[in-house]
């Protein structure tokens, strides 16, 4: 069984590309990609996840890209529960309410600005786990090659 | 949307898995219930024994309608 | 710890062949600062070339994608030197003599996440809400090199040092001026304080720094501030640029380094000082992503608030969203500990002003200062001249589809101006 | 040309009379009555109030329908440029009075108003809906709140953008507005945490939202006397799902008729909540809305009736204003419906 804190116990949901891309088999942890879903379905999913028990490791809202900017999220609970936290809660009801507070933006990204949103949520997310994301980025791009 | 219930006036109870969650809402009458997916039922019992439990939680939750509260007030089963 | 500013007021800038500061302008030669820049391995390795400009106020200019903001200045006497760690040794800073160029900085521009740098206007409504633009801006815009795409964090760090090293350069011409105006700053030993000031009470600031990870981080001395614990530092410490800034997103409420240097909770604390409260020190903290790592953070920072025996702090905050949770633990756990909290924060209440403003609240922080709503939204007119690119301003942070209309204005919130609602408090502008 | 105004006081302010004279109902007199004056004058002939309403605090109160009903239409005819009313300082009722009426006239006929009283005035709780200026605790405060109002009314007729309310006079209305105060933030947060750490009186400038409750209703005296609704967050619909509701920030709520269903089959209804799985659900959807049991318990006489609709959202990332809304919405249809009590289920 993965403890609590443990890298084994960390369940990252991501809907960026770059995460799977640059992180996939690269550490104990476990990626679920879901490319299909929005940001804020992404913060639904963790919340509900926190509701159900698991143990939130990261902020939603990490980044100060705002959550009509970007449509990128990686958020990281625990694989297995343990037990409601009522503080992560409300920071995800929380989260969910910032993100429904902005105006949303008709913008059409090109790839080399999605490409910099990929790589801001992607950095974050491993710099909160101590992932080194430049050796990510390399890696990831010798492959691609 | 409890406490928009509450607010109009009608005496509400929450039954609800996650009792916490029903604390920040603003439930005052909560039950608590088995689980997120089935709140109201036990998949693994035989059905006679799962209306049964289900019986014995709506009753707890009449009872509840039935009983002055001050504050917010978990009434276990 | 005791250090005297030494100020000369900057009010105008020429390029010219010689280097030099003479009656209140500023002679500077482009080459020889980008000579200085390309003296660092980096800066060659990742900045194709430099371009040079200035900005005056009242100027119809507007620069843009605004990265760092560095006020000139450079250590005279005492151990160290300016921007510790990074551009000097890290020796420990902040006491003896430092020289300011005063009126004046250093503006770096051009595109890292091109989208989220933001904007200085020199001249109309724009202007009311950044203080660069009353300032005389040496601006550097940078070119990266090619392939900075797939090494973004390596382009950042090479804008970032060189930036401080224009600041360095231009600072270095301070040394031997005779100032306009002096100021002395000191704090005393915990006991000392005790002993100078028994009857006000012990006052600290908390100050809190951006940390979440690349394109959002804040060095001191040098070191990522993610990876510190909270700590002490004397506040004379911070003038001579013992924190800088790595973070590029979130235009109105990212401390510049210029921010840091000129922290106004440090000056307005300074300046009661030993008459309404006992300034003892100040107490850094992260913002990091982590969410142990905030717990941490918040425990130790309430920790040494009662160790040092404090009767109230302030505490600032930088950036949007995550930062509110540690803003609000800080406060909640500091107060716990019987200490009283002054919080300064800035809002996102919506365009129309009726949101929740802040990602967290709690009832004990009930003393607020706002830098204002960044969600509200403003009309910027046409500049005669751009310094930088205004291809990104559709997509800088706050501006909207369609936010550069054809006319030349832009419709946007009050995000994408350069230090528009500062959560330490810079500015003047408040919401209520 | 001036803006025309219409102004709207009480008994005591028209120098009819105080309590005694609190019954009398509506009347309808030219120019500007009492306070009227100090506004006028304010306003130095842009704007002039060319009726003034008088009615009694008591008639307001315990006839409200009447009253609102015969003002309007006197405002309505008139059709001033603006509505002015009060201010009633800390008189209760004459507040409620103005802040009621001024709402009133604001919703139903379009036209812009304006009210002033003490910010613990009962009438005060409508600040979100109207403007109020905030005023002194008693009469003797005229002279100061007659020009704030005056120029906030002018600004208003006008169409001026409105600052914000520590700078127009009138009470925070939950809309944030910004503005350049005189001194730098820090400054600002060094003189509110002195006055702190000297117990002074100090104003947060953002006060931190309250932690809403409301409080419990009374409890059902009677459980075989009552009609009791079964609500859910956990989306229980018809099968097939007729409304389209959301699986997930579901845009509205389903009120489905329950007469004669005595158990929720899988053949017939289903979950459309997309944030937990749903297997469980669908089988057996008594599990999330307990039909079955409620109506062994109607059989049995425990309760006198399930209310014979049930109202469902999905609680799966609705917005909590929305989520709010519906439930304020049926709530209503629930309360005319006569239902005495609700179980609401979440899962």
């Amino acid at each position: 069984m993965a403890t609590m804190g443990n890298e084994r116990d960390f369940l990252i949901l991501t809907n960026n590309p770059l995460v799977p891309a640059c992180m996939e088999g690269k550490g104990k942890y476990t990626i679920r990609f879901c490319p299909e879903k929005s940001y804020r379905e992404i913060l639904v999913m963790a919340r509900d996840m926190v509701y159900a028990g698991h143990t939130l490791y990261t902020h939603p809202l990490s980044g100060s890209v705002k959550p009509n900017e970007t449509p990128y999220k990686s958020v990281i609970v625990s694989v297995e529960p343990h037990g409601f936290d009522s503080d992560q809660g409300e920071i995800m009801a929380n989260a969910i309410a910032v993100f429904d507070k902005f105006t949303p933006i008709g913008w059409n990204l090109n790839e080399r600005i999605l490409a910099d949103f990929q790589l801001i949520d992607y950095t974050l997310l491993a710099g909160a786990i101590n992932f080194d994301a430049a050796a990510g980025i390399s890696n990831q791009s010798t492959r691609r090659e | 949307m409890v406490k928009e219930i509450e607010r109009a006036g009608i005496p509400v109870v929450h039954m609800c898995t996650v009792t916490p969650i029903s604390m920040t809402v603003g439930a005052n009458r909560i039950v608590p219930t088995i689980a997120i997916p089935h709140p109201l039922g036990n998949p693994a019992l035989p059905p006679e024994e799962e209306k049964a439990l289900r019986r014995k939680l709506v009753s707890r939750a009449l009872e509840a309608l039935t009983t002055e509260v001050e504050d917010q007030t978990i009434f276990e089963v | 710890m005791k250090l005297e500013l030494g100020f000369t007021q900057i009010n105008d800038i020429q390029f010219s062949k010689e280097c030099k500061v003479d009656n209140g302008t500023l002679y500077v030669d482009p080459e020889a600062v980008k000579a200085f820049m390309y003296e660092d391995d980096d800066v060659k390795a990742w900045v194709k070339d430099f371009t040079f400009d200035v900005a005056k106020p009242g100027e119809s200019v507007r620069i843009t994608p605004v990265k760092d903001v560095i006020e000139p200045r450079v250590k005279v006497e005492g151990p160290g030197g300016v921007f510790p760690g990074v551009i000097s040794k890290v020796d420990t800073v902040g006491s003896g003599k430092t020289h300011v160029l005063r009126g004046m900085a250093v503006v770096t521009a051009g595109k890292i996440v091109g989208f989220q740098e933001g904007i200085i206007d020199m001249s109309g409504p724009g202007a009311d809400y950044t203080p660069f633009s009353k300032l005389n801006n040496f601006v550097v815009v940078a070119e990266p090199a090619d392939g900075y795409q797939d090494n973004k964090h390596e382009y950042e760090h090479a804008v970032r040092i060189a930036g401080l090293r224009a600041a360095t350069f231009i600072g270095e011409l301070a040394r031997d001026l005779t100032p306009d105006e002096t100021q002395v700053f000191e704090t005393y030993g915990i006991k000392e304080g005790i002993e100078k000031f028994p009857d006000l009470p012990r006052v600290a600031y908390v100050h809190m720094l951006q940390s979440q990870g690349l394109l959002h981080d804040t060095y001191v001395y040098g070191v990522d501030a993610k990876r510190t614990l909270t700590t002490i530092l004397n506040p004379t410490e911070t003038m001579d640029g013992a924190i800088i800034s790595g973070n590029c997103v979130s235009a109105c409420d990212k401390n510049t380094t210029y921010h840091h240097e000129n922290n106004p909770v440090v000056k307005s604390l300074f300046e009661a000082h030993g008459k309404t409260l006992n300034y003892v020190c100040n107490i850094i903290t992260n913002e990091n992503v982590y969410l142990a790592d905030k717990q941490r953070s918040s425990d130790w920072t309430a920790k040494l608030c009662r160790l040092l025996d404090l009767d109230g702090v302030i505490v600032s905050q930088e950036g949007f969203g995550n930062p509110d949770t540690d803003l609000i633990m800080n406060t909640k756990k500091i107060e716990l500990q019987g200490v009283k909290t002054t919080i300064i924060t800035d809002e996102y209440a919506g365009q129309d002003g009726k949101s929740q403003s802040l990602a967290d609240a709690d009832p004990l922080a009930d003393a607020v200062v706002t830098g204002g709503n960044a969600n509200e939204v403003i009309v910027l007119p046409k500049m005669d001249k751009v310094i930088g690119m205004l291809d990104y301003v559709d997509v800088i942070a706050g501006g909207h589809a369609g936010s550069l209309r054809p006319d030349g204005t832009i419709e946007a919130e009050l995000q994408v101006i350069t230090g528009a609602t500062n959560e330490m408090g810079f500015n003047r502008l408040s919401a209520r | 040309m001036s803006y025309k105004v219409v102004h709207y006081i009480n008994q005591f302010f028209a120098n009819i009379g105080g309590e005694e004279m609190a019954h009398i109902e509506p009347e309808l007199r030219d120019g500007f009555v009492g306070p009227g004056m100090a506004l006028n004058n304010a306003w130095k002939g842009e704007a002039e109030i060319v009726k003034t309403i008088v009615c009694g605090d008591s008639y307001f109160a315990e006839h409200e329908a009447a009253a609102k009903e015969k003002i309007l239409g006197w405002v309505k005819e008139i059709k001033p440029d603006f509505f002015i009313a009060g201010p009633a300082f800390n008189a209760g009722r004459y507040g409620y009075a103005c802040a009621t009426i001024a709402c009133a006239v604001q919703d139903e006929l379009g036209i812009p108003v304006l009210t002033g009283m003490y910010e613990e005035n009962p009438g005060a709780d409508m600040k979100n809906k109207i403007l109020i200026v905030a005023t002194a605790n008693s009469a003797a405060g005229m002279r100061k709140a007659a020009p704030v109002m005056a120029a906030l009314a002018l600004k208003m007729m006008k169409g001026e953008k409105i600052g914000a309310s520590c700078e127009e006079g009138y009470m925070p209305n939950g809309i944030r507005k910004n503005f350049f105060e005189k001194e730098i933030g820090a400054k600002r947060a060094v003189n509110m945490l002195v006055n702190k750490l000297n117990d002074k009186p100090f104003t947060t400038e953002y006060p931190m939202p309250s932690f809403d409750r409301v409080a419990p209703n009374p409890a059902i005296k009677d459980l075989s006397k009552a009609t009791i609704a079964l609500c859910t967050s956990g989306g229980i619909v018809p099968k097939g799902n007729p409304d389209h509701i959301e699986s997930s920030s579901a845009s509205h709520y389903g009120e489905y008729d329950i007469t004669g269903v005595d158990d929720l089959t899988s053949d017939k209804y289903e979950t459309a909540h997309g944030g937990y799985d749903p297997v469980y659900a669908n089988e057996d959807p008594d599990r999330v809305l307990p039909v079955d049991v409620m109506r062994e318990f109607e059989k049995e006489g425990k309760i006198g009736k399930l209310h014979n609709i049930f109202y469902t959202t999905v609680g799966n990332g609705t917005a909590v204003a929305s989520a709010k809304a519906f439930a304020a919405e049926y709530a209503q249809k629930l309360l005319q419906a006569g239902v005495h009590a609700v179980i609401m289920t979440s899962t």
